[in-house]
C-alpha cells in the first residue's frame, strides 16, 4: 500500500524517473536487439552505419528523427482523441513497469494484487488502439483498431487463466510473492503443466502486443500499419515505436517473473548466489525477448479467422483444462 | 516546428539533426515496374540496404521520409505518387530510380507515361539505369545522405512542399 | 500532512470523474460518450485505491475498462459510429435524465440508509487484503457467488443461440 | 521428381502439428550463427561481369562523327555536335581538304535505357560498355555526360575476354581455305603471347579488316596497326624465307617487340598520323595507321596518293607470289613511271610523286617476294573496300570496259602484271585462281569482278600496285 510520507514520495519520484529513462532507453535497445536479431537471422547484417560501430545508434537516430518530424493531424480526424491515443497506449505499458520485481527489493511497488495490476494495466491499451484507430478517420485504422480488440478480448483469457493457474500455485498474487514460491525447476514444475502454462502465456504474450504470428492489426499488407496508418512524428514513435518494443520487453520481464523464477540464479547452487539477482533477470530477460523475436520472425501471420479459431478453439479450452490440473495437482500432488 | 524554422540552430543540434535524418530514411517503396525488382535486390540480403539505416518497413507514408520512386510512371500513377508525397510529414526525399523514373526512358515517346516523376514531385537524387543495379540505388541513397549530412535544416523546413523545380529539357542546345 | 495531499489528490478525481461523467451524457459523439465513461471509471478505480480497496480498483479497470469499454467501443465501431469527428446523437435525451436521476436517487437513498453515520478510519490501515476477500467470497458468500456464475452462464448460453444461425440458413 | 516432391511433402506433414514450425525456428536459428552473406557495398565491391552494362565509355579520337549511333539510339539520348574543318592542301595547288571535327558528343543518362545498340552500332569502335554504375545526380541535367566525361570512363573499360580455344576468328570465316585454316591456327597463340598488352588483337589476318578490327581497346588499334607495316617488313627481309605460311614463334614475338616500339612512336607523333592522314576521307583507324606507314617511308609529302591502298601488312601474296626476278627493280620502276608521267603531260610534280610512289611500291614488292618466295597462300585477307580506288593515273590505264563478263581463255597469264593488263584477263585470272583454291563460285566471280574493276581503273599504275589490286581476298 502506497504509504505516503515525505521521504516515501522521494523515493518514489526518483523510482519513477529511473523507469522514466530506463523504459525509453530499454526500448531503443530492445529496437536495436530486433533490426540485429532478424538480419542475423536473415543472412543478414542490419545496421552498420549509424553511429560507427555496428550501426549502435541507429535506434537512436530514429528517435530523434522522428521527434522533430512534421506533425500531421488528417483534417477530418477527431483531432483531441487523435492526439490522445498515443499517450493511451504508452503510459500503461510505463506502468507495467511499477510492479515488475527486478530483485528482491528492487521493485517500486510491491502491490499485494500485483499480477492482477499487470493483467488490468495491459489490458488498457487496447483503448488506446481503438482510439487511435477510429479517429484517425482512415477505414484501414478503423479495421486495424476493430481486428486489435476482437483479439485483445480473444488473447485476454489465456493470460488470465494461466497467469491465474501461477496464482494458485504461488498463492498469492504478489509478484515477489510468486518469484519466491517458485523452485528450481521453475518452467517444468509442476510436470507438463508449467511448460504448457508458458506456452499458453506467450501465445497470449505475442497476440495481445500484436507481434507477427498474429500482428494482423497492423498487417501491411492489408492495412497498411491499422491503427498507426495516419501517425507520424512523436506520436507514432511513442504509440507505436517505443510501445511495441518497450511491451515487448515488459512481457519478457513479467515471463521470467512468473515461469523463469525472476531474479533467481538459473540453478540453485551457491556460487551461483553471489552474482546479484538483478544480473539474472536480465539474463533471462534477455532470453525471453530473444525468444519472443525468434518465434516473431519464424512464423507467418495468421488470417483473421484463423487467429479467432486458434483463441478460442485452441487456447481457451486447453487453458482450462491446465486450471483444472494446477488445481488437481496443489490438491492431490506432492 | 516552426521554431525549427526561425530560430538559428546552435551547430551541435543541427549537426545532431542532419546526423539523425542521414541514418534514419525509413523508406516508402514505390515500385512500380522492372525497377522494383532491383529495388527489392538491394533491400534483400545480398544488399541489404538496412546496413545504412534506411528502413524499408513503413508500408504508410506518415511514417517514412524517403519515397523511392522505381518503375514507369505512368499518367495514370501520377496522380497517387503525387499524393502519397503529399502525405508524407516534412522532411522528404525522394530518389528516382531508373531511366523511366528520370525523364520517360524507353517510354520518352508515350502518350501514356509521365516523362519523369520529377514532374511531380521535387526529387533529390536521379539514379540511372535501366534498371539501375542494386549497388546504383545504394550509391544512389549514399549520395542522398551526403546531401542531407550538408543540408541547413531550417531552409528544408521552408516549404519545399509546393515547389516544384523546373527542369528544363534535358537535350539542352544540339543534338540530332 | 498525508492528509493534505490525500485530500488534493480525492478533489482531483473527484473534479475528472464529474467532468467526465458528464460530458458522458452531455457529448453528441457517441465514441466520444464512450471514452468519456472510460475516464470516469478510472476515476472511480481510483477512488478504491484511496479507499484501500485495491483489489476492486484493479478489478474495476480490468473488467470495465478492460473488457465492457473494449467491448462497448469494438459494437459502437462495428456497426454505427461515424468514422472521425461525425456526431451522432438523438433526441432522447429527457427521457435518459429521468431514468439516471431515479437511479441515482434509490442508490443514494439505499446507501445513505445502509452506511449512514459510519467514517472510514484511514489511520494505520493496511486495507483489505485478497486473501480476505478470497475467504470472504468463498464462504459466507459463496452461494450468491455461485448462483451469479450460473447466471453468466445462462446468459452466454443464450447469446450463443442467439446469434447462431439456423441450420438451413448456413451459406453453402 | 514431382513425385519425390510429394513424398517429401507427405513426410514433412506427417509429424502432427507444430513440428513445421519448431523446424522453420530451428533454420533460423542455425542462419543465426552463419556468416552473411552481404556484400557490403560502398566498402566491398563485388567483381562483376565484364559484360555488365554499367556505362557507354567514348573512345574519343575513334569517332568520326558517322551519327550512326545517335540515329539508331531508341532513345535518341546521344547527342552529337561537329564541325567540317578546311586543311589546307597538302602541297601547291592541291585541293583544300575538309574533315569532320567532334564537338559535343554526349549521352543522357536519365533517359539512356541501356540497349547497347549505339554500342554494336558504331563501326569504328568508338564506343565501350564500362562497369561503371556509380554516378547518380542531385539533378537531372547532370546526368548528360559530355564527351570528357565519356572519355575518362575509358580507363575504365575492360580489355576484350579472350576467344576460347579453338573459336572463329571474328572477321575469318571458318570454312576458309585449309591453307588459310593453318595459318589461322597459328596465328591464334600468337594473339594469347600478345593477349597481355591492350593491343591484343587477334591475328595479322583480322586487323587488315577495318571495320571489323572488333577488339581495339583503348589506344590499341591504331598503335598496333601502326607497328605492322614497320614490322613486318623487316622481319620478312631478314628472315629466311620460311617454309610455310607459317610464322615462327620467334617471328611472333619480334613482332611484338616492333609493336611496342612504333607504339611509343606513334604516341611521340601525333603530327605525322594528322599530317598524313587527311582525315576526312580516311576510313577509320587503319586507314590513318596506313598512312602514317606511308608517312614513315622517304615519300612522305605525297603519300596521301597511296592512302588507300591495301597495308603493306596485308601484302602477303594470296597466290603464287612473283618471283624476284620478274619484279620491275625500284629505280626502273620510277623511271619508267616518270617517263610515262611526263609523256602523258602531268606537271612535274606530280609526275615526280607518282614515280616515287612506284619506286616505293615496287621496293616493298621486292621484299615481300623475297619473303614469301615459296610461300601458298598467306592469311591475310586485304580490305573490302576496292583498295586501288583512289589511285591518282586514270589517265594512264585503260577505262574499264564493260562490266559483262567475257571469258576469255587467251588472255595472257603474266605473273607480274604489267601496267596495261587488260581487266578481262585479269578477271579470268583471278577467277582461275579462286576455283582453283576452292572458293564457291560466287565468292570467285565476286572477287574476280572486283580485281576487273582495279585493273580497269589502275591499270596504269606500277606494277606492285597490280600485284596487290589482283590478290583475291582470303574471306
Amino acid at each position: 500500500m502506497i504509504e505516503i510520507t515525505l521521504t516515501d514520495w522521494q523515493i518514489l519520484l526518483v523510482k519513477l524517473l529511473i523507469i522514466l529513462i530506463v523504459v525509453p532507453v530499454g526500448a531503443l535497445v530492445g529496437g536495436y536487439v530486433l533490426h540485429k536479431e532478424m538480419a542475423h537471422m536473415q543472412h543478414r547484417l542490419g545496421p552498420m552505419y549509424a553511429g560507427g560501430w555496428h550501426g549502435w545508434a541507429q535506434t537512436l537516430a530514429d528517435g530523434i528523427k522522428f521527434a522533430y518530424k512534421e506533425d500531421i493531424i488528417p483534417a477530418s480526424a477527431d483531432k483531441r482523441v487523435f492526439s490522445l491515443a498515443p499517450a493511451v497506449i504508452f503510459v500503461p505499458v510505463l506502468l507495467l513497469y511499477l510492479v515488475i520485481p527486478i530483485d528482491q527489493n528492487l521493485i517500486v511497488e510491491d502491490l499485494d494484487v500485483g499480477l492482477f495490476f499487470l493483467l488490468a494495466i495491459g489490458s488498457v491499451g487496447s483503448i488506446g488502439v481503438l482510439m487511435a484507430g477510429w479517429s484517425s478517420a482512415n477505414k484501414y485504422a478503423l479495421i486495424g483498431a476493430l481486428r486489435s480488440a476482437g483479439q485483445l478480448i480473444a488473447y485476454e483469457l489465456p493470460i488470465v487463466l494461466s497467469a491465474a493457474a501461477i496464482a494458485m500455485l504461488a498463492g498469492t498474487l504478489s509478484l515477489v510473492g510468486i518469484v519466491e514460491a517458485q523452485d528450481w525447476p521453475y518452467i517444468v514444475w509442476p510436470p507438463g503443466i508449467g511448460l504448457a502454462l508458458f506456452l499458453l502465456f506467450l501465445a497470449g504474450a505475442m497476440a495481445e502486443m500484436a507481434l507477427p504470428p498474429f500482428d494482423m492489426p497492423v498487417a501491411e499488407s492489408e492495412l497498411i500499419t491499422g491503427p498507426f496508418t495516419e501517425y507520424t512524428g512523436m506520436r507514432f514513435i511513442f504509440g507505436f515505436f517505443f510501445a511495441e518494443t518497450a511491451h515487448m520487453i515488459a512481457f519478457a520481464a513479467i515471463g521470467t517473473t512468473l515461469f523463469l523464477g525472476g531474479y533467481k540464479p538459473i540453478v540453485p547452487w551457491e556460487p551461483l548466489e553471489v552474482i546479484p539477482g538483478v544480473l539474472w533477470f536480465f539474463v533471462k530477460t534477455s532470453f525471453m525477448v530473444f525468444l519472443l523475436l525468434w518465434v516473431r520472425f519464424s512464423f507467418p501471420r495468421l488470417r483473421e479467422d484463423q487467429l479467432q479459431k486458434f483463441a478460442w478453439k485452441a487456447l481457451i479450452p486447453l487453458s482450462l483444462v491446465l486450471i483444472l490440473a494446477t488445481g488437481a495437482w496443489i490438491l492431490y500432488g506432492p | 516546428m516552426a521554431v525549427i524554422e526561425k530560430v538559428k540552430l546552435p551547430k551541435p543540434v543541427s549537426w545532431a539533426l542532419n546526423w539523425s535524418r542521414q541514418y534514419s530514411l525509413w523508406m516508402l517503396q514505390f515500385g512500380l515496374a522492372c525497377c522494383a525488382i532491383e529495388m527489392g535486390a538491394a533491400i534483400a540480403t545480398k544488399f541489404d540496404v538496412i546496413r545504412f539505416g534506411v528502413i524499408p518497413f513503413p508500408a504508410s507514408p506518415r511514417q517514412a521520409d524517403l519515397m523511392v520512386v522505381a518503375g514507369t510512371v505512368t499518367d495514370k500513377m501520377a496522380a497517387p505518387i503525387r499524393r502519397v508525397y503529399d502525405q508524407m510529414p516534412e522532411p522528404k526525399y525522394v530518389i528516382s530510380m531508373g531511366a523511366c523514373a528520370n525523364c520517360g526512358g524507353p517510354y520518352w515517346d508515350s502518350y501514356s507515361v509521365t516523362k519523369g516523376v520529377d514532374q511531380i514531385v521535387p526529387v533529390d537524387v536521379y539514379v540511372p539505369g535501366c534498371p539501375p543495379r542494386p549497388e546504383a540505388l545504394l550509391q544512389g541513397i549514399i549520395r542522398l545522405q551526403q546531401k542531407i549530412a550538408t543540408e541547413d535544416v531550417s531552409t528544408r523546413w521552408a516549404g519545399h512542399d509546393t515547389e516544384i523545380p523546373h527542369i528544363p529539357e534535358p537535350g539542352l542546345a544540339g543534338g540530332v | 500532512m498525508a492528509d493534505t495531499y490525500l485530500q488534493v489528490i480525492f478533489w482531483a478525481f473527484f473534479a475528472l470523474m464529474a467532468i467526465a461523467g458528464i460530458r458522458v451524457v452531455t457529448t453528441r459523439n457517441v465514441i466520444h460518450a464512450a471514452l468519456y465513461l472510460v475516464a470516469t471509471l478510472l476515476g472511480a478505480a481510483s477512488m478504491y485505491v484511496l479507499l484501500y480497496a485495491e483489489f476492486v480498483a484493479w478489478v474495476q479497470v480490468l473488467v470495465y475498462v478492460g473488457a465492457v469499454v473494449v467491448l462497448m467501443l469494438f459494437g459502437l465501431m462495428l456497426t454505427r459510429a461515424p468514422i472521425g469527428s461525425a456526431n451522432f446523437d438523438n433526441n432522447q435525451r429527457l427521457v435518459g435524465a429521468v431514468c439516471a436521476g431515479l437511479l441515482f436517487a434509490v442508490t443514494s437513498f439505499i446507501m445513505v440508509g445502509a452506511f449512514e453515520g459510519q467514517e472510514i478510519d484511514f489511520t494505520g490501515t493496511e486495507g483489505t487484503k485478497v486473501q480476505s476477500i478470497g475467504e470472504a467470497i468463498f464462504s459466507i458468500y459463496v452461494l450468491p457467488f455461485e448462483i451469479v456464475s450460473v447466471l453468466l452462464l445462462a446468459a452466454l448460453v443464450g447469446a450463443v443461440v442467439i446469434s447462431r444461425r439456423d441450420e438451413g440458413r448456413v451459406d453453402s | 521428381m514431382a513425385l519425390d516432391v510429394d513424398q517429401r511433402l507427405e513426410r514433412a506433414r506427417r509429424p502432427g502439428f507444430g513440428i513445421g514450425l519448431l523446424k522453420g525456428m530451428r533454420v533460423l536459428l542455425k542462419h543465426l550463427f552463419k556468416r552473411n552473406s552481404v556484400i557490403q557495398y560502398p566498402d566491398v565491391k563485388q567483381d562483376l561481369s565484364p559484360r555488365t552494362r554499367g556505362v557507354i565509355a567514348l573512345k574519343e579520337e575513334n569517332c568520326t562523327v558517322c551519327m550512326l549511333c545517335a540515329r539508331e539510339c531508341p532513345d535518341w539520348c546521344i547527342y552529337i555536335d561537329s564541325h567540317k574543318e578546311t586543311l589546307p592542301p597538302k602541297r601547291e595547288g592541291g585541293r583544300p581538304r575538309k574533315r569532320n571535327v567532334l564537338d559535343r558528343f554526349a549521352i543522357d543518362y536519365a533517359l539512356c535505357m541501356y540497349c547497347g545498340i549505339c554500342v554494336e552500332v558504331c563501326p569504328y569502335d568508338a564506343l565501350f560498355w564500362s562497369r561503371e554504375f556509380e554516378y547518380a545526380e542531385y539533378d537531372i541535367r547532370q546526368l548528360t555526360h559530355e564527351k570528357e566525361k565519356l572519355s575518362d570512363w575509358m580507363a575504365t573499360v575492360l580489355p576484350p575476354t579472350e576467344l576460347e580455344e579453338g573459336a572463329d576468328i571474328p572477321g575469318q570465316p571458318s570454312k576458309a581455305a585449309p591453307a588459310a585454316a593453318a595459318a589461322t591456327q597459328t596465328a591464334t597463340p600468337t594473339a594469347a603471347a600478345t593477349a597481355a598488352t591492350p593491343a591484343s588483337v587477334t591475328s595479322s589476318a583480322t586487323e587488315a579488316r577495318p571495320g571489323q578490327a572488333q577488339t581495339a581497346p583503348r589506344e590499341g588499334t591504331a598503335a598496333t596497326e601502326a607497328a605492322r607495316p614497320a614490322a613486318s617488313a623487316p622481319d620478312a627481309a631478314t628472315t629466311p624465307a620460311p617454309e610455310t605460311a607459317k610464322p615462327a614463334p620467334g617471328l611472333a614475338e619480334e613482332v611484338k617487340d616492333q609493336q611496342m616500339d612504333s607504339t611509343a612512336e606513334a604516341r611521340a607523333e601525333p603530327e605525322v598520323k594528322r599530317d598524313a592522314g587527311g582525315a576526312v576521307e580516311a576510313e577509320g583507324s587503319q586507314a590513318e595507321v596506313e598512312d602514317k606507314a606511308e608517312a614513315e617511308t622517304p615519300s612522305t609529302p605525297e603519300s596521301t596518293a597511296v592512302t588507300q591502298t591495301p597495308p603493306p601488312a596485308a601484302a602477303a601474296p594470296s597466290r603464287p607470289a612473283p618471283r624476284i626476278e620478274d619484279l620491275e627493280q625500284p629505280e626502273d620502276a620510277y623511271a619508267r613511271v616518270l617517263d610515262e608521267q611526263s609523256k602523258a603531260g602531268s606537271s612535274p610534280q606530280v609526275a615526280e610523286a607518282r614515280a616515287k610512289v612506284a619506286r616505293v611500291k615496287a621496293e616493298r614488292a621486292m621484299t615481300q617476294a623475297r619473303a614469301a618466295a615459296p610461300q601458298e597462300v598467306a592469311p591475310t585477307p586485304e580490305p573490302s573496300g576496292a583498295p586501288g580506288a583512289a589511285e591518282p593515273e586514270p589517265e594512264q590505264g585503260p577505262v574499264a570496259p564493260t562490266p559483262e563478263e567475257k571469258p576469255d581463255s587467251s588472255a595472257p597469264q603474266a605473273e607480274a602484271s604489267s601496267p596495261g593488263e587488260d581487266p578481262e584477263a585479269v578477271f579470268e585470272r583471278v577467277l582461275e585462281e579462286e576455283r582453283a583454291k576452292g572458293s564457291s563460285d560466287a565468292v570467285a566471280t565476286a572477287r574476280a569482278k572486283a580485281a576487273r574493276m582495279r585493273a580497269g581503273r589502275g591499270a596504269g599504275s606500277a606494277g606492285p600496285q597490280e600485284q596487290e589490286g589482283t590478290k583475291g581476298p582470303n574471306d
